[in-house]
């Protein structure tokens, strides 16, 4: 059978690389994309918990649902402000909405 | 006699798989392949005969012919047809996204014969039982919606991202009612597993219990079918194409049969989850017969499709959104509403569950009905309000 | 090796690779696009441990849903496309450094764990069917996570007003939105 | 349960290969003549004037936001459904509840008049 840090380990590597995007990426959109590649990675890490440690528990799924609904929320929020910025601004690189900076 | 053929011959298939030395779980996996083989293999070879029937009905309906050439009644036109595109060249656009371009249109297939494997045909005779039927329906739907905008974006044409925009803006829409629509048999069977919703259909068929979620499901599914009066996308008569514009040969004619399988498969899921799926008289101890009562009441709606098709005129974009926004979807989450509460207030009050929910049904059809008219006559009056003003009668 | 090992490491291999590409890839289309390959991925990934329904949820969400909105937004913003200048920023080699740090501590917190590293699957307690009715009685549930359930309803009501006008072109640059 | 996931890991491979089976078969006997006109994007007679990344609506994303709420509504509601002949009284309303916020949500998008399609 697999064991579970197969899971954990992917898990992480996908965390991890999410995290690049976030921090790397210039596009607001790449940032969002690597945010929700980080919550996929949280959602693994949850249900492979749920199987492996507490399965008469139905706690890692709920947990995994409510993941879901924050990350739909975060997305759509998330993907207007950036409509809604390049509408005023024309760009969607982060490093140019500086606005807030100084 | 033997009087359930399917298992009987899914037996002798797995005994016979394990005296070639084969594990049961490596015969199963044989099995199951070989199943899953026969099935895409049906579904696809079944495409002959609707495209020809589906044209041969819709000639009726005008008062034609329709094709009566090649073979008995036109049978094999779509054989030609099929032969004919084969022959012809796929010319790929230049600057198209190869690879996406090639996958879209299988996709697409994929998105509709996907759908099959978890519809009952007959007693023991399903793909498979998964216990997520439902929802795994919906996701199928959305890699159709996927293979859409892949084929839109791929092409590099101006017109067929446009087209593909709208297709997906419709799709995604008309998906809220569906799903809407789809807890109520869940509610009712406690299940969502399309074997289970078939067995609690032996006592009454959704149809009678919640008549209104049944002709959302089916509407809505048209819509993601984009069958007409929801054929806007394609618009043959008005538009050059939807997103496969640039499509020519076997990579348009897939995209084709996709849309022509969807019909008879949106039948299909309307006969399983609404009008009892392979359940009959003598289905019990004649487990054949399923499949035959379950072809029949499908072919049965397809034909309502394709009538709704020949009768309707197409909808405009406007039209077809503010349908569904402000229409089916308020209606859907009423449907939902009203059932659980019928449902339960009748167990509580020991009042028959099936007249309550039909009446319950009734009523909110009534509400639905009294609703629309005030609305209608609003209208009316807004528009006979601001007619003198705008427009001054012309001299004649 | 089982057969279900082979299943996995290959969904984790294409899970990793698609993850690299959504963040290495130049054009945000793309990268889009692979999103959706390692969106499914870890639906199948749910799969092999028993959530079918999560899996199914993962790919009409994160799928149906998230990578459409995604999508659509990059179309919505497409001036971004023309001008393809680096896709990282100028502290990306530091973003490399935090990633693989990170993902060394984890690691190295993962190997504090031993029993983890052998730990079977358990036999599931009830059948999959009762595990989704379970889940839906838990979420309604006055002891368990009702609270969770309607704030989430609450949450999206919040997202769906929110970015509605956030998105909504302001009334008097509506004709600004160009051709449809 | 993985045993039933089978078949559908069988038979969604088994489909898309079945169609791009006449899709490389057309490749093969079709003709292979390219030429820039043939092969220039579709347009009604005109040379293709300008970008293929024409920009699109704001209505589109609106429309796909309140899909999105209300798929991730009727994701939370499968399990209530599941087990709704099971639950209680009170159970059944707070899924109710459920319903009505987020209706309430597109009652606000329907009376701002985000739902028309401009």
């Amino acid at each position: 059978m697999i064991p579970l840090s197969w899971y954990l380990i992917l898990a992480a590597a996908l965390f991890c690389i999410g995290l690049y995007g976030v921090l790397g990426r210039r596009n607001a959109v790449a940032i969002l994309m690597g945010i929700e590649l980080m919550l996929n990675a949280v959602n693994i890490n949850l249900v492979a918990f749920w199987r492996y440690l507490t399965p008469a528990l139905i706690a890692g799924q709920a947990f995994a649902i409510i993941v879901f609904a924050v990350a739909a929320s975060e997305a759509a929020v998330g993907l207007a402000l950036i409509i809604s910025i390049y509408r005023q601004r024309s760009t969607v690189i982060a490093e140019e909405i500086d606005l807030m900076k100084w | 006699m033997i009087t359930d053929p399917f298992t009987f011959v899914g037996d002798l298939l797995r005994e016979f798989l394990i005296g070639l030395g084969l594990t049961p779980p490596q015969a199963s996996g044989v099995i199951a392949f070989l199943g899953a083989g026969a099935l895409a293999t049906a579904v696809l070879l079944l495409c002959f005969l609707l495209i020809w029937a589906e044209r041969k009905i819709l000639a009726r309906i005008q008062d034609r012919i329709g094709p009566n050439r090649v073979g008995p009644f036109g049978l094999l036109q779509t054989v030609a047809d099929f032969a004919k595109l084969l022959t012809k060249e796929v010319v790929v656009p230049s600057g198209a996204d190869k690879l996406l371009y090639y996958l879209a249109p299988p996709l697409a297939v994929m998105a509709v014969v996907g759908l099959w494997a978890v519809i009952p045909l007959a007693p023991n005779l399903v793909g498979t039982d998964v216990n997520v039927a439902l929802i795994y329906l919906i996701s199928i739907g959305a890699i159709g919606t996927l293979a859409i905008m892949l084929a839109g974006w791929s092409s590099n044409n101006k017109y067929a991202l446009l087209g593909a925009f709208r297709s997906v803006a419709m799709l995604i829409s008309y998906e809220v009612p569906m799903v809407l629509a789809l807890l109520v048999p869940t509610m009712l069977a406690g299940s969502m597993g399309t074997v289970a919703i078939v067995e609690a259909q032996r006592q009454m068929w959704f149809v009678v219990l919640a008549p209104l979620a049944a002709i959302l499901f089916f509407t809505s599914s048209m819509a993601e079918a984009g069958k007409a009066p929801f054929d806007l996308l394609e618009a043959e008569s008005e538009i050059v194409a939807g997103y496969n514009i640039e499509y020519s040969s076997m990579a348009f004619g897939m995209f084709f049969v996709g849309d022509f399988l969807h019909g008879f498969t949106l039948s299909a899921l309307t006969v399983t989850l609404f009008f009892g799926g392979w359940l009959g008289p003598y289905v019990d101890q004649y487990s054949w017969l399923g499949l035959i009562y379950f072809l029949a009441k499908t072919a049965v709606v397809y034909f309502v499709v394709i009538w709704i098709r020949g009768s309707l005129p197409r909808l405009r974009i406007d039209q077809v959104n503010s349908f569904n926004w402000k229409f089916l979807v308020p209606l859907a989450l009423s449907v939902v509403v009203v059932t659980a509460v019928a449902d339960k207030s009748a167990a509580a009050l020991g009042w028959d569950r099936t007249l309550a929910l039909f009446v319950a049904n009734g009523l909110l059809l009534l509400g639905t009905v009294i609703a629309l008219q005030l609305y209608a006559r609003s209208q009316r009056r807004r528009f006979e309000r601001s007619r003198p003003a705008a427009a001054p009668a012309p001299a004649r | 090796m089982t057969l279900l090992q082979g299943v996995f490491v290959v969904t984790a291999l294409a899970a990793v690779i698609s993850a690299v590409m959504v963040v290495a890839s130049p054009r945000l289309v793309h990268a889009a696009l692979w999103l959706v390959v390692t969106l499914g991925a870890v639906a199948v990934l749910f799969i092999l441990l028993d959530a079918g329904f999560l899996a199914m949820v993962q790919v009409v969400i994160y799928i149906g849903a998230i990578a459409i909105l995604i999508i659509f937004t990059v179309m919505l913003t497409r001036r971004v496309m023309a001008d393809s200048g680096p896709q990282a920023n100028r502290a990306w080699w530091l973003a490399v450094f935090i990633g693989i740090v990170m993902f060394a501590a984890l690691l190295a917190l993962l190997a504090q764990m031993p029993t983890w590293w052998q730990a079977t699957p358990p036999p599931l307690a009830a059948s999959a069917d009762f595990m989704i009715e379970d889940l839906g009685k838990s979420l309604v549930d006055l002891d368990r996570y009702v609270v969770p359930f309607e704030v989430a309803s609450v949450l999206l009501l919040a997202a769906l007003i929110g970015s509605i006008v956030l998105a909504r072109p302001p009334a008097e640059t509506t004709g600004k939105t160009g051709p449809e | 349960m993985s045993d039933q996931w089978l078949f559908i890991a069988l038979i969604l491979p088994l489909a898309l290969f079945m169609a791009s089976v006449p899709i490389g078969l057309s490749r093969l006997i079709g003709p292979r003549k390219s030429n820039p006109a043939k092969d220039a994007a579709y347009e009604c007679g005109i040379e293709t004037v300008g970008d293929t990344w024409v920009q699109f609506k704001v209505q589109y994303y609106i429309f796909a936001l309140v899909f999105v709420v209300f798929d991730v509504e009727a994701v939370f509601l499968f399990p209530w459904a599941v087990a709704y002949e099971q639950l209680q009284l009170y159970a059944v309303l707070e899924g109710i509840l459920f319903i009505l916020i987020l209706a309430a949500g597109l009652l606000y998008a329907w009376r701002k008049g985000n739902l028309e399609w401009i």
